[in-house]
């Protein structure tokens, strides 16, 4: 049971049963958007503030798995108070840890320092179908990003 | 003791199908996900191997002799289909699909069409499966009739208070025999009966209830009637539906191309007659023999065993989750197992079913966790996901009692 | 001298595919009616074998590994597929579905619906198969748009004098990259250029093209490809349409139901990313299987290797038929055989074809007789049927003899 | 070839190379209707003109195979100067004769002096696919006379 260790956690445990940044926020600056997992029924919804070009505040609701919401847990730590652009470049270098383009070849080696804790969701490149979990929350952070910069 | 003979008979079956044999001599397997799709017994598996070996051909179109036999397989298919439901005229009556899915959406545009208004009402119920819910929203947006939904009520039971007012407004009702979620069997034949007095048809989703209990169509009632194959022990890439052959008369073709046509002018074109008006293009002809043999290996063991040992399975199940997991699981449903199947859908405390279906996994029980489907239900139940176990005559005991262990060890991992 | 390698090599191919050394055993088999449906290498049967023993689960809704591994098996299918059309994006661009008349209705209900007005035009072709009118004709019905068709010569070539003017006024051009009657191959990628410099999306039927000649969407220029399975040695119940992403992103779902959707409420809908927002229910998934191990095949025999192996055999059959049936035969489509793949449509003076098709089936030779789902076309040549021989890898000079010898005898038979 | 000799006798082969009852036939009595083999393309127009509950003129257009225009020719013999209710019990006849039931059993046996030269048809039992084409214009004839008898 040792790929299931790597799994669950113990970060990813905490993270779940204690969501960081959860609620809702409103205002003009607020930045909503809703995403489905559509295999599984995960629902996450998604406040960014932004403020030139500056994501000042994050909230969530929603629910969903221990992966999933672990990591919109994580994610919301990882990109307060980052420049839109800083957050991008978060989300790539995720997204490559987690090797999203599963198919394409082997998950690239990120630099864990870089990715401070967001690293307890290495674990999920094992499991192919978590991995839609795992990049719910990232994936419907884009959006509203990009709706926010589409304003 | 009638359970326990069944027992005996059903040790023996599970040698007939091949993937346990294979999967157990190398790691423990506990197939709980019937309900998703159903395992393959050799003879369904053998048949069609035989007929890509011996048997090929494109149907209906051919003289030679190789054609012939090939139409022969596929017609006799759907004939033995029609006879296993108690169609009337089972030449006529069945229409082959890809699956229960394409049944439906069929039923929605070839009866909807001729049917409905955008004054119309259809009647639907709050657990049917997306494959009875979507195809009426889609033709909905095209023709805009108003959708109803019948309630159900926390022991998963349909809700029929105003029921006989909701029909009077309704041109039809569609309702699924028994629910992929909460196990219901639904009083179809009452239902029918209702409908019909208010003149509404009554399209039943057969996928769940077609594969574990003997079906009568005529004691159902119902006009319609969907099927899948893949769920009772047949290939994938097929279904079908039963229709009586008056109503199928009545449906507009839906999928147009070869096969379902009289008469093709650049003009315009003459539909065939019943059922090849709603067969476009090749057929699944490999998957016909195999659902014929499926056929065959469910009426040699009887419904009736299959009925009977899914549900001394399900009281089982029932039994042991609630003993030994207690006040940590929530089972959704009807607690009388005579108004259910054989299906468990149940959350475990606070892990989330995703969660636990992946540390049962580890454990090689295999049941599925999500939405299975049913949005509306799901959120009726205000609930996102549930973990689900399903069973078949290939199950016994153990697989149940594998099945609260890893439990037990999933509770575990999350609350240390 | 090439082609005699290419003999060679098809020789030692014949003992892959089971249907002959089973058949042959008792009598004599000539299987000329690849253009219905081709046979299977035992690699295909094999494959569909191996899925149901050892893999099966439904798709896509599993947590355990064994779902995964389903999913997984079907996944890879669809992306092989995309990679042996070429498709930029194999992972999002292959729809599958059951056959290609489901394709083409997909794409007459999906992109028709988004792109149709009464006021717009159709354009297709006098050559096209039943598979791609018919769904335009129900489409029309409901819409109320006008369709118009290019018309082909003597010589079975689609006419272009007038096809600048029909592109100007057609939204839509639909047209088959090789008659399944006359054996033409249509200049598609000239027609795709000229098509989108007047803005009409090009919608090509490759049931017939892509089971015997390299197939690159790019080159081709289309805008939608429909396939199917079971004429590429590949199994019953499965086929595809292939679109650029954006096209398919722009498409209305056609089946509702499971899958397909991202979100279901009691007041609608929400569809899920493509390809799955097209895919509604459970899938052909053993039938991915097969048709995966089929595209292994082809690409190991090589398809250049398979089309210049037709392209031989037709012109021995070409010959053939003329120098030993003289006047007595009418051969239909161009005479120039590399404007055609290795379909011969022909009459026998004036014995009925399905008289032809019976007396040939007792000397073991299979054909085609009828109006190959092709009846507009029919009309054009001015006959009610044809017979059709049709060539495919496993083929040789012996089953043409064969069809020579035995059209002698249904000569004498009918004039004795 | 035995089966193949029994399928083409001299009398359907005489029957389809000089079809009798050949044209077409116009006037208030005359009850056209036209029917399609979908499967191979054979079509047939059958017009009968039916005076006081009698077929008194028959005619056939189409084009067919040697067992649908053979059939056809037969049948307009068979028919013609016939009540509606003999003819009705003809085509039962012959329908029994070449089993339309295939697959409900046996074809009956039929007494062949009753049916006549029809009997010549007896052969395309052995060939399924071939018993629609023998029966086209039978069908075709029926619709033509419910629509006679309903006017
Ligand atoms: C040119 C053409 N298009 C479409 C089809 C339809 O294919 P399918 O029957 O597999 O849907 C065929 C084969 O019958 C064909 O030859
Ligand atoms: C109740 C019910 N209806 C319809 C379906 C759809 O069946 P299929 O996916 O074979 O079309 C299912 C199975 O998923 C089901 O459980």
């Amino acid at each position: 049971m040792n790929d299931l260790d790597d799994l669950y956690r113990e970060i990813i445990l905490d993270h779940y049963k204690n969501p960081r940044n959860q609620g809702v926020l409103e205002g003009p600056t607020v930045h909503a958007q809703e995403g489905f997992n559509p295999l599984c029924g995960d629902e996450v919804t998604i406040y960014a503030q932004v403020e030139d070009d500056v994501v000042v505040d994050i909230k969530i609701t929603g629910q969903g798995c221990s992966i999933s919401r672990s990591s919109a847990s994580l994610m919301s730590q990882a990109v307060k108070g980052k420049s839109i652009d800083e957050v991008k470049a978060t989300v790539s270098r995720f997204k490559r840890m987690i090797a999203v383009e599963e198919s394409e070849g082997e998950p690239e080696e990120v630099d864990l320092r870089v990715i401070g804790e967001l690293a307890a969701l290495q674990g999920v490149v094992k499991f192919p179908v978590r991995i839609k979990c795992a990049t719910l929350p990232w994936n419907t952070l884009m959006i509203a990003l990009e709706d926010a910069q589409a304003r | 003791m009638a359970s326990v003979e069944v027992t005996d008979q059903i040790d023996k079956l599970r040698s007939d199908f091949p993937i346990f044999a294979d999967i157990r001599a190398s790691r423990p397997f506990y197939y709980l996900d019937s309900a998703a799709s159903s395992q393959h017994p050799a003879v369904v598996i053998d048949a069609m191997d035989r007929y890509y070996r011996h048997s090929h051909a494109n149907v209906h179109r051919g003289v030679y002799g190789l054609a012939e036999e090939a139409t022969g397989i596929y017609e006799n298919a759907r004939k033995h289909l029609g006879r296993f439901i108690g169609a009337n005229d089972p030449s006529h009556e069945i229409v082959f699909t890809k699956n229960a899915t394409e049944a439906l959406n069929l039923v929605a545009q070839g009866l909807g069409r001729v049917l409905l208004t955008s004054e119309s009402h259809v009647l639907l119920t709050e657990m049917e499966h997306h494959a009875n819910l979507v195809p009426w929203m889609i033709l909905q947006e095209q023709l805009g009739f108003t959708i109803e939904y019948l309630p159900f009520d926390a022991e998963g039971l349909l809700v029929l208070d105003d029921l006989d007012a909701m029909l009077e407004r309704a041109s039809i009702l569609g309702v699924t025999l028994m629910s992929n979620v909460l196990g219901t069997l639904n009083p179809v034949a009452m239902l029918s009966e209702r409908a019909h007095q208010h003149d509404v048809l009554v399209v039943a989703d057969g996928a769940q209830f077609v594969p574990h209990f003997a079906t009568d169509v005529s004691e159902l009632g119902v006009d319609c009637l969907a099927i899948t194959a893949h769920k009772m022990l047949a290939p994938t890439g097929i279904g079908a539906l039963w229709a009586r052959a008056e109503i199928l008369d009545r449906m507009q073709p839906f999928l147009g191309g070869g096969e379902m046509i009289s008469d093709v002018r650049l003009d315009g074109f003459t539909a065939n007659e019943i059922p090849h008006k709603f067969e476009a293009g090749t057929p699944p002809i490999a998957e016909a023999a195999g659902w014929d043999a499926a056929l065959g290996y469910l009426e040699k063991v009887g419904m009736a065993t299959i009925s009977a040992h899914d549900r001394s399975l399900t009281n089982y199940a029932m039994i042991q989750l609630q003993e030994r997991l207690d006040d940590r699981i929530t089972i959704f449903g009807p607690p009388d197992v005579t108004k259910r199947g054989g299906v468990i859908s149940f959350e475990l405390a606070d892990v989330h079913p995703h969660d636990v279906a992946q540390v049962l996994d580890q454990h090689g029980v295999c049941v599925r966790a999500g939405h299975h489907c049913a949005k509306p239900l799901m959120r009726q139940l205000g609930v996102g996901a549930t973990a689900r176990a399903s069973f078949y005559l290939y199950n016994d005991e153990q697989d149940v009692d594998a099945l609260v262990d890893a439990l037990l060890d999933a509770y575990r991992l999350f609350h240390d």
